[in-house]
C-alpha cells in the first residue's frame, strides 16, 4: 500500500534521513523504533507531505505521490497524529472532531449548509476516545494526557486507511494506557487500518506489531518480526539498555 | 452538544427570545430613524431625522460594516492583511472614474467598481497569500502602497491626486440634503449585507475551517484541506465587501478622497476592529462605529467652548481631535480587553463573583 | 415625534423681517492646516464687524456664525456642511483645502446654497458652478505674478520647480499656459512628493541654467528644499522665485531668504496701508490675533457675504446675482468678482525678505494689478 | 559622473537616516515581537526635545544627548505604563502603541502648532563638500557615522550580554523564562529602552537632515522604518542595515532618474518581490 | 529543614491539595490524566493564580513572584518541556545558568546529543532530544535545592529513559525531588515517598513502595480513578486488567 525507495531527507547540509527503502503492506501494523532523534518523525513528516523529500520517491497505492502537498496526501487516505500535540488552541474538543470529519467527508466549501452536523460521528468518536466529559472544554485547557487523546480523535474520525501514530501513548497515563493499545489494537485488527506507529513502549508496541522497523542515525537498521528485532544485540545496547 | 443544551435549557426560554429578537429590533428601529425628530443631546448635534445626524449615522454604518468584513480576514481566517484599503479604494474610484471621465451609466458602473475590487482582490490576494504571517501584511501594504501612489501621482490627470475626485452623473434621488434619508438607507443595507455574508460564511462548514487555519494552519492541511484555497476565498469575499463599503462611501460623500487609499486607512479599520472585539460577532460593528462616531464628535468636543475655559495645561492637548481620540484607545485597550464586545461577558464575570 | 424621512430639525427659514441669517463657517482648526484655518478665521472675524460697523447685524438680521472643525478631512468637511444645511443654513464659507473645496462645491449647487471658498488655490473651484465663489486667490493668479519678475519672457529660460503632483502639475502647466505664448522656454524639475533628499533636484536646477526658477513647493520638506538649493549653488547664481507664504514660514529660508524673489498673495502690509487693510489689521490685532497670509481671504468672504445679504437673505439666486460683478475695495486692493465664472480678480505683489532667521520681514516691491494676473476666463460648467 | 556620485553619497545618507530610524524599531520588533507603532511619536519627542534643546543655546551635541535622554524616559514610561500591562495581550500592546502614535503628535502640533520650524543646524555641519564634482552636504557624513556607531553598539549588545537571548526567549515563553529565574521585565523595559534611545537620536538627526522639525516626521519615516525591518528579515540588525542602504540608494536614484519619480512605487515593489521569492527577508533565520 | 505545603484552589481545578516534599530523595506525584499533577507543580512555582500556603525551606513563597523563588534553587522540567523554539540549544541552556560555574560537562556526558546540535535550532530538534534539553537546563545548577520534574522521561528511548533515571537518582542523594511521571517502573525504583492525585485532591500519601506493593490500594488510586463530571471511567478491559501494575517493567527486555 505504502512503498518508500531510497528516500533521503536533508536540511542545510546535514543529512537526517538517509536511503530508506520500505514497503508497507495493506492492513499491516508497523512499529518503528530507534534512538531519540534517529529520524522516526522526520520520515512521518516525508510520508504525510509536511516536507518534502530531497531524494527518493514514495509511492502511495502504487501511485506516485512524492511531489504532493499534505492535504492532497491526505484526501487518499493518509492520516497522521503528532508526537507534540498540534491543535487548535481555541476550538473546542467535539468542533476539533467535527473539523476533521468534515474535512474528510467533504462540502467544506458548501456555503448553504450549517456547520453544525456530523453530531453522531463526532459524539461516537468522543466516546471512544474517553472524551465525552471534555466535550466543550477548549483545547487550550486540556491536560497534556487529553490532548494526546484528542490527537487521536481527530485522526480517527477522518477515517484513513493509513495512519501514521507519533507517539501516541507518551504521556497517557499508566491506567490508561491498555485501553488506548485496546482501541489502537481494534482499529488495525478489527477495522483492517494500516498503521505506522512510532512508540517507545516497547511491551505496547510487541504486542501490536507485524513487524518492528529500527531506525538509526536517520537510516533503517533492521525491519523483521518483533522477537527477531528484540533479539538484536545492536538493538538491545543502542536503543533498550540495561532494565530498569 | 450535551453540555451545550444542557446550558441553553437552563438559561430560560425569555432570554433565549431576547437574545434572537433584540438585532431584530434593533433594525427595525435604524430603518424608522430618518422618521424620528428625537434629539440625542451629546451624541448627536441634532436630531435623529436631521440630514446631518443621517449623514453621521450612516458613515457609522458603513465603517461598522467595513469593519466587520475586515474582521472576516483578521478576526476569523487569522490574517492580517495591511492593505485592504486598496479594495476599498477601488470600489470608490473605479465608480467615480467611470462616472466622471466616462459618462456611464450609474448602476453600470456601480457594479463595474465592485467587479473591479473582486478581480483586485482576487488578483492580488493570489499572489499575496504565497507568503505568510508578516510577509503577508507587508505584502499587501506594499500593493496598497502602490495603489496610493498611483492615485496621488494623478495619471494623466485622472485621479485628482491629492485633491480627489468629486463625482458627478448621480441619480437625483441620492443627491441633494433632502435625500440624505436614501443614503442612510443605502448605508444600512449594506451593513445588513456584509453583516448576513460574513455570519453565513462563518457559521458554514467554510468557518470552521477558516477557524481552523487561524488556530493552526499545517494541522488542518494534514486534514486534507489546502488553506490557501480557504484563504483566498476570505480574501475575496472581505474585498468584495470592501469595494461595495467604497461605492457607497462615494455616494455618501460624493467624491473620491486618497485619504481612503492609505495605510492609515486600513490601520483605522484595525483600529476598529480591536477595539470593538476581534472575532466576535458584534464586535467589529460596535467598534467601526464607536470609533466613527468618535472621530467626528470629537472634533465637536475640542473646539467647544467647554475646553475653551480650561486652564492652558489642559485646553492645549483637548483641543486636538486626535490627541482625544489616541488617548481613547490606549484607556480602552487597556480598560477593555477584548473589546467593547467583551464587555457583557466581563460584566457578567463579576456579577457571578460577587 | 415624527417627521417626513431625513428631514427632522430642517429649519424652514421665513425669512422675515429680523429673523438671524446663519452662516456656516468651516475650516481646519486642528490638523496640518490649522494655521492657516486660524489666519482664515480671524480675517473673517474681522471683515464681519467691519462690513457690519461691529454690530453684526445686516438689514435688522442678526448675522449668526457657526464655526464647524473639518480636520482637513473631506468625509469630515461634507458630513458637517450637510449637517449645516439640513438645519436651514443657506450660507456656507470656507476651507484652506483644494480638495475639501472641490468636495463641497457640487454640494452647493446640489442645494442650492451659497458657497465661498476660502484660501484652497486650485483653479478647479473657478467656474465649477453657478453657487460657488471665491474670497482667495488661484494658483493661475500666484504664476502670472511669478512670471512678472522676467521682464520681457520672450526667448527666456524658464524652470519650474515643483513636486509632481495635482498642484505641482497645475503650475507647470500654468507657467506653460502664462508665459509659453509670450514666447518662453518652459521646462520643469519635478520631485516626487514623499522625496526626503532634494539635494539632486537642486543639482538638476543648477545645470539647467535657466534664466528664471521658478519654485511651487508646499509641504514639509520646504526647508531641506532651501538648504539644497543654497548648497547646490543654485541662489544666487539664477533669479529664483517663490510664493511668499505666512510669517511662520520667513525663517525657513534662513540665510538664503534675500537671494530669493518672492511673489505674494498678501502679507501685512502689501495693501499700502489703504483704510480696508488698515481696519482689517487692526480688527484682527484688536481681537489678538495676528495679520498674515490668508487674512484677507477670510475678510473677503465676510465682505462678500454680507454683500449677499443686502441682497436676500432667503434667495440664494437673488444673492448669486448680487455677487456677480460685484467690484469692491478689499484689503488688497480694488478686487472684482467677475461675473461669467466668479473668479476673484485682485493685485498681486512682488516683495523680498529682509533680514534673516527670526527677524525675517518681506519688503513690498511692486503691485502687480488686478488685470494683469487675471486668469483666462473660463465657461461656468453648472 | 558628479550627479551620480552625488546621488550616491545622498542615497547613502538616506540610507543612514533609515538605518538609524530601522534600528530601534527592528530591535524592538525582533526580540519582543511588537510592532512599535508609537516609534514614530518616540522619534518627534527626541526630534523636538533636541530642536528646543538646541534653540535654547546648548550647542547641538549637547542638544542631541538632550533629545536621545528625553526619548528614552518617554519610552521607559511607555514601557511601564503601557506595554509591560499588556504583555499576554501582544494585539493590544500594537494598539496602545497605535494611540500613542496618534496622540503624540497631535499633542505636539497642539503645543508647537503643525507647522515646520527650522532646525538651528550648527554651521560647521550646513556646508557642503567636493567629491569627484559634486558638492556633498557635510551632514550625510555625520549620519553615516551615527548609523555606523548604533549599528556596532547594537551588535555588541546583542552578542556579549544575555539581554537579547532573554526577550527572545521571553518573547516565545515568558512564563518559562521566570521558571528559569529570570525578572524578564526588567530585560524587556532595558530593550523598549534601547529603542527609545535609537529612535530619540533617529529623531534629532532627522532635524538635522531636514533642516527643520515638525510633527508628521516620525511617521512618515516610520513607514520606510517598517519596510526596511522586514526587507532585511525581522529583527535582524545586520539584515536591516544592508536593507536600508539598497532602500536608500534604490529610491535616490529612482527618484531621480525616472520622471514620475517612482522611488517610493520601487522601494514597495521590491519589497513585495523580495518576500514573495524569499519570506524571510534578507538575512532572516527562518521560522 | 524542607516542609513544602501545598493547599491550591485555582478555578476550582485544584480544590485542595496538600503535600508534603520529603527533605531528602524523591517524592513521586501520581494521579491519572487531569487529575491535576501539572496544575499543582505549576502552582507550587507560582505559573498559575493560587491560594493557600507553600513553604519552601520554611519560608512562605505564596507572595513571591515566580522568578524570585526559582532563585532560591528550584529547577524545574515543565511538561510540555518549555524550550525556546527559535533560540539554539547552547542559548536555551545559556538562559538557565545560574550557577557561576554551570555543570555542562556533567549534562554533556548524559545527552552528548546536545553537545554535537549546540548551535541547532531547538525546535528543530527531535522529541526526545527536547526533552533533553529541559532535563539538561535542571542538572546544569549545582546549586538547586529542589528539582520539580513533570514527566520528565515522556518521549524519551528506553536507554536514555534509565540514564535519566540513574542521573535522577543521583541528582536526589543531595537535593530533594519531586517527580510527576506515569512511568510505574521508574517510580518504583526511585521515589521514597509518593502522593496521589484524584480529581484535584490529595487521594493518598506515603511511602512509595507501601503503595506499590499493595495491589489493591494501588489498583484503586491508580487504576481506577473517578473524574470530573459523571462520565463513566474509561473501562480497562479484561485482557488488560492488571496492565496498570504490570506495565514497563520486565517485558522491556526479553
Ligand atoms: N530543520 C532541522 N535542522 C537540523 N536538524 C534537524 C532538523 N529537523 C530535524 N533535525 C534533526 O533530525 C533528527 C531526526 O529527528 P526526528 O524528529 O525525526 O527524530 P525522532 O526519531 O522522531 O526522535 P524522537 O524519538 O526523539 O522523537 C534529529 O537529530 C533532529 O535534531
Ligand atoms: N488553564 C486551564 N483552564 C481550564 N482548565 C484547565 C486549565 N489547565 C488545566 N485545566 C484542567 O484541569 C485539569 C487538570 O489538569 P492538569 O494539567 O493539572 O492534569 P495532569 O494531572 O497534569 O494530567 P496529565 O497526566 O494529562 O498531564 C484537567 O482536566 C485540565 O483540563
Ligand atoms: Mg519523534
Ligand atoms: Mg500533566
Amino acid at each position: 500500500m505504502l512503498a518508500l525507495t531510497e528516500v533521503g531527507w536533508s536540511v542545510g547540509g546535514a543529512v537526517i534521513l538517509d536511503d530508506v527503502s520500505l514497503a508497507v503492506r495493506e492492513g499491516e501494523f508497523l512499529a518503528f523504533i530507534g534512538p531519540n532523534g534517529a529520524g522516526k518523525t522526520s520520515l512521518f513528516n516525508l510520508i504525510s507531505g509536511l516536507n518534502p523529500v530531497s531524494r527518493g520517491r514514495i509511492a502511495l497505492d502504487g501511485t506516485d505521490v512524492t511531489r504532493l502537498p499534505a492535504h492532497a496526501r491526505a484526501r487518499r487516505g493518509l492520516g497522521r497524529s503528532f508526537q507534540t500535540s498540534s491543535l487548535w488552541p481555541g476550538m473546542t474538543v467535539a468542533d476539533h472532531v467535527r473539523l476533521a470529519a468534515q474535512a474528510a467527508r467533504g462540502g467544506s466549501f458548501a456555503l448553504w449548509r450549517k456547520a453544525r452536523g456530523f453530531d453522531a460521528e463526532v459524539r461516537a468518536t468522543l466516546e471512544r476516545t474517553g472524551l465525552s466529559a471534555r466535550a466543550d472544554a477548549l483545547a487550550g485547557s486540556l491536560s497534556h494526557g487529553e490532548k494526546r487523546k484528542l490527537e487521536l480523535a481527530v485522526l480517527l474520525v477522518g477515517d484513513p486507511r493509513l495512519m501514521l501514530l507519533d507517539e501516541p501513548m507518551a504521556g497517557v497515563s499508566a491506567e490508561e494506557v491498555p485501553a488506548l493499545t485496546e482501541l489502537i489494537r481494534s482499529l488495525h485488527r478489527d477495522e483492517g487500518r494500516t498503521v505506522l506507529m512510532v512508540e517507545h513502549h516497547m511491551d505496547v508496541l510487541l504486542g501490536l506489531a507485524d513487524r518492528v522497523a529500527v531506525m538509526h542515525h536517520g537510516t533503517l537498521l533492521a525491519l523483521d518480526e518483533p522477537d527477531a528485532v528484540m533479539a538484536d544485540a545492536t538493538v538491545q545496547s543502542a536503543y533498550l539498555g540495561e532494565e530498569l | 452538544m450535551t453540555v451545550l443544551t444542557a446550558g441553553l435549557r437552563r438559561s430560560g426560554l425569555a432570554r433565549i427570545g431576547l437574545r434572537r429578537w433584540a438585532p431584530a429590533l434593533v433594525l427595525l428601529l435604524l430603518v424608522v430613524a430618518p422618521y424620528s425628530a428625537l434629539p440625542l443631546p451629546g451624541l448627536l448635534d441634532g436630531p435623529i431625522g436631521s440630514p446631518g445626524s443621517l449623514q453621521l449615522l450612516a458613515l457609522c454604518l458603513v465603517f461598522g460594516a467595513l469593519a466587520t468584513g475586515y474582521d472576516l480576514l483578521l478576526g476569523r481566517t487569522g490574517l492580517l492583511s495591511f492593505g485592504h484599503a486598496l479594495y476599498f479604494a477601488s470600489g470608490t474610484y473605479v465608480t467615480d472614474l467611470l462616472l466622471v471621465h466616462a459618462g456611464m451609466n450609474f448602476w453600470l458602473a456601480v457594479i463595474l467598481g465592485v467587479v473591479a475590487g473582486v478581480v483586485l482582490s482576487a488578483l492580488l490576494g493570489a499572489v499575496s497569500l504565497r507568503v505568510g504571517g508578516i510577509g503577508f501584511a507587508m505584502v499587501t501594504l506594499a500593493f496598497a502602497q502602490a495603489g496610493s501612489i498611483l492615485v496621488e501621482r494623478d495619471p494623466g490627470g485622472l485621479t485628482g491626486g491629492e485633491e480627489g475626485l468629486a463625482a458627478t452623473g448621480l441619480p437625483s434621488w441620492l443627491v441633494g440634503i433632502q435625500h440624505t434619508a436614501n443614503l442612510y438607507w443605502l448605508a444600512l443595507a449594506y451593513l445588513v449585507l456584509t453583516l448576513g455574508a460574513v455570519w453565513w460564511a462563518v457559521r458554514s462548514p467554510l468557518g470552521r475551517v477558516w477557524e481552523g487555519i487561524k488556530e493552526n494552519e499545517r494541522r488542518v492541511e494534514v486534514l486534507g484541506l489546502r488553506p490557501y484555497g480557504f484563504k483566498l476565498v476570505a480574501f475575496v469575499l472581505a474585498g468584495t465587501l470592501a469595494a461595495l463599503g467604497g461605492v457607497v462611501y462615494l455616494l455618501l460623500t460624493g467624491g473620491a478622497t486618497p485619504q481612503t487609499t492609505t495605510s492609515d486607512f486600513t490601520l483605522s479599520l484595525l483600529v476598529m476592529v480591536v477595539l470593538g472585539g476581534s472575532g466576535t460577532r458584534w464586535g467589529p460593528l460596535v467598534g467601526g462605529v464607536v470609533y466613527t462616531w468618535a472621530q467626528q464628535r470629537l472634533t465637536g468636543l475640542a473646539g467647544s467652548g467647554a475646553v475653551a475655559g480650561l486652564p492652558s495645561v489642559l485646553r492645549v492637548p483637548l483641543s486636538q481631535p486626535l490627541f482625544l481620540l489616541g488617548v481613547l484607545f490606549v484607556v480602552v485597550v487597556y480598560a477593555l480587553p477584548g473589546g467593547v464586545a467583551g464587555l457583557p461577558a466581563r460584566v457578567r464575570l463579576r456579577r457571578s463573583k460577587a | 415625534g415624527c417627521a417626513s424621512a431625513g428631514t427632522a430639525g430642517t429649519a424652514q427659514s421665513s425669512g422675515g423681517a429680523g429673523t438671524p441669517v446663519k452662516v456656516g463657517l468651516l475650516y481646519s482648526k486642528t490638523g496640518l492646516l490649522a494655521a492657516y484655518g486660524q489666519q482664515y478665521e480671524q480675517g473673517f472675524k474681522a471683515g464681519l464687524a467691519y462690513a457690519t460697523h461691529n454690530t453684526d447685524k445686516v438689514n435688522g438680521h442678526q448675522i449668526q456664525v457657526t464655526e464647524e472643525d473639518d480636520t482637513g478631512d473631506p468625509a469630515t468637511a461634507v458630513a458637517d456642511a450637510k449637517d449645516l444645511i439640513g438645519k436651514g443654513y443657506k450660507i456656507l464659507a470656507g476651507t484652506v483645502d483644494s480638495g475639501i473645496g472641490l468636495q463641497l462645491a457640487p454640494l452647493a449647487a446640489q442645494n442650492q446654497v451659497l458657497y465661498i471658498a476660502g484660501p484652497a488655490a486650485t483653479d478647479a473651484l473657478t467656474g465649477v458652478n453657478k453657487y460657488t465663489f471665491r474670497s482667495g486667490r488661484e494658483s493661475y493668479q500666484d504664476i502670472a505674478a511669478a512670471g512678472s519678475f522676467v521682464g520681457d519672457p520672450s526667448g527666456k529660460k524658464i524652470l519650474v520647480l515643483a513636486q509632481d503632483d495635482a498642484f505641482g502639475q497645475d503650475n507647470v502647466q500654468a507657467v506653460q499656459a502664462v508665459l509659453g505664448p509670450k514666447g518662453a522656454h518652459v521646462s520643469s524639475v519635478l520631485a516626487p512628493p514623499s522625496a526626503t533628499d532634494l539635494t539632486p533636484f537642486a543639482q538638476q536646477v543648477k545645470t539647467a541654467k535657466a534664466d528664471l526658477v521658478y519654485v511651487a513647493w508646499a509641504g514639509s520638506t520646504a526647508p531641506a528644499l532651501w538648504t539644497a538649493l543654497d548648497q547646490q549653488g543654485v541662489l544666487g547664481s539664477t533669479k529664483v522665485v517663490t510664493g511668499l507664504a505666512g510669517d511662520a514660514s520667513y525663517p525657513i529660508f534662513g540665510a538664503s531668504g534675500t537671494k530669493v524673489d518672492f511673489l505674494a498673495h498678501y502679507f501685512p502690509g502689501a495693501g499700502g496701508g489703504n483704510p480696508v487693510e488698515t481696519a482689517m489689521i487692526n480688527g484682527i490685532k484688536a481681537e489678538g490675533g495676528t495679520p498674515d497670509l490668508f487674512s484677507p481671504d477670510g475678510f473677503t468672504a465676510a465682505l462678500m457675504i454680507v454683500h449677499a445679504i443686502q441682497a436676500s437673505t432667503t434667495d440664494t439666486n437673488a444673492m448669486v446675482s448680487a455677487l456677480e460683478g460685484w467690484s469692491f475695495a478689499g484689503p488688497k486692493g480694488q478686487e472684482q468678482v467677475r461675473a461669467s465664472d466668479h473668479a476673484l480678480l485682485q493685485p498681486m505683489f512682488q516683495a523680498t525678505l529682509t533680514g534673516t532667521g527670526a527677524s525675517a520681514q518681506p519688503k513690498l516691491l511692486a503691485t502687480l494689478p488686478a488685470g494683469q494676473v487675471a486668469p483666462p476666463a473660463k465657461t461656468m460648467a453648472g | 559622473m558628479a550627479t551620480v556620485v552625488l546621488l550616491a553619497m545622498t542615497g547613502l545618507g538616506l540610507g543612514a537616516l533609515y538605518f538609524l530610524v530601522a534600528s530601534g524599531l527592528s530591535l524592538i520588533f525582533g526580540l519582543m515581537d511588537v510592532l512599535n507603532f508609537a516609534h514614530g511619536a518616540l522619534l518627534s519627542i527626541g526630534a523636538y526635545a533636541t530642536w528646543w534643546a538646541a534653540n535654547d543655546g546648548w550647542g547641538f551635541p549637547l542638544a542631541l544627548l538632550f533629545g536621545t535622554a528625553v526619548g528614552t524616559l518617554a519610552a521607559v514610561a511607555l514601557e511601564l505604563g503601557l506595554i509591560r500591562p499588556l504583555y499576554r495581550r501582544p494585539r493590544e500592546q500594537v494598539l496602545a502603541t497605535v494611540g500613542v502614535g496618534l496622540a503624540v503628535p497631535a499633542l505636539l502640533s497642539a503645543i508647537w502648532t503643525p507647522d515646520a520650524h527650522t532646525f538651528p543646524v550648527p554651521s560647521a555641519l550646513a556646508g557642503t563638500f567636493g567629491l569627484l564634482g559634486a558638492r556633498v552636504p557635510v551632514n550625510r557624513l555625520v549620519l553615516v557615522a551615527a548609523a555606523l556607531l548604533v549599528l556596532l553598539a547594537l551588535k555588541l549588545f546583542l552578542g556579549r550580554t544575555r539581554f537579547g537571548l532573554v526577550v527572545r526567549a521571553g518573547v516565545e515563553d515568558q512564563a518559562m523564562v521566570t521558571a528559569l529565574g529570570i525578572d524578564v521585565r526588567r530585560a524587556f523595559t532595558l530593550v523598549f529602552a534601547l529603542g527609545g534611545a535609537a529612535a530619540a537620536l533617529a529623531g534629532g538627526l532627522a532635524g538635522l537632515y531636514y533642516g527643520s522639525v515638525d510633527p508628521t516626521q516620525g511617521a512618515s519615516l516610520l513607514i520606510f522604518g517598517f519596510v526596511v525591518v522586514v526587507m532585511g528579515g525581522m529583527g535582524s540588525v545586520s539584515g536591516a542595515a544592508l536593507a536600508c542602504v539598497v532602500v536608500g540608494l534604490v529610491q535616490q536614484f529612482a527618484n531621480y532618474y525616472t520622471t514620475a519619480g517612482l522611488g517610493d512605487l520601487s522601494v514597495v515593489v521590491m519589497l513585495a518581490a523580495l518576500l514573495l521569492v524569499r519570506p524571510s527577508g534578507l538575512t532572516g533565520r527562518l521560522a | 529543614m524542607r516542609q513544602l505545603k501545598v493547599v491550591i484552589g485555582g478555578r476550582h481545578i485544584l480544590h485542595g491539595v496538600d503535600l508534603d516534599v520529603a527533605a531528602s530523595g524523591v517524592t513521586a506525584l501520581l494521579g491519572r490524566n487531569g487529575a491535576g499533577k501539572t496544575t499543582t507543580v505549576r502552582g507550587i512555582l507560582g505559573l498559575v493564580p493560587r491560594t493557600g500556603s507553600v513553604r519552601f525551606e520554611d519560608a512562605e513563597t505564596v507572595g513571591l513572584s515566580t522568578h524570585q523563588l526559582v532563585r532560591r534553587g528550584i529547577g524545574y522540567v515543565p511538561e510540555d518541556r518549555g524550550i525556546f523554539a527559535a533560540l539554539t540549544v547552547a542559548e536555551n541552556l545559556r538562559l538557565a545558568e545560574r550557577d557561576p560555574d554551570p555543570a555542562y560537562d556533567l549534562v554533556h556526558e548524559l545527552f552528548p546529543e546536545l553537545k554535537e546540535r549546540a548551535r541547532q535550532a531547538a525546535g528543530t530538534l527531535s522529541g526526545g532530544q527536547q526533552q533533553m534539553v529541559a532535563i539538561g537546563r535542571v542538572l546544569l545548577n549545582r546549586s538547586n535545592r529542589l528539582i520539580i520534574a513533570d514527566e520528565p522521561t515522556k518521549g524519551l528511548a528506553p536507554r536514555i529513559v534509565t540514564e535519566v533515571a540513574v542521573a535522577l537518582e543521583r541528582a536526589a542523594q543531595a537535593v530533594p525531588v519531586l517527580l510527576v511521571e506515569q512511568n510505574l517502573a521508574l517510580v518504583r525504583r526511585l521515589a521514597g515517598h509518593c502522593v496521589v492525585l484524584a480529581d484535584g485532591r490529595t487521594a493518598h500519601a506515603g511511602p512509595a513502595a507501601d503503595l506499590l506493593a499493595d495491589a489493591e490500594a494501588s489498583r484503586a488510586l491508580l487504576g481506577v480513578g473517578r473524574r470530573g463530571g459523571d462520565s463513566p471511567p474509561v473501562r480497562t478491559t479484561g485482557a488488560t486488567e492488571e496492565g496498570g501494575r504490570r506495565w514497563p517493567p520486565s517485558s522491556c527486555s526479553p
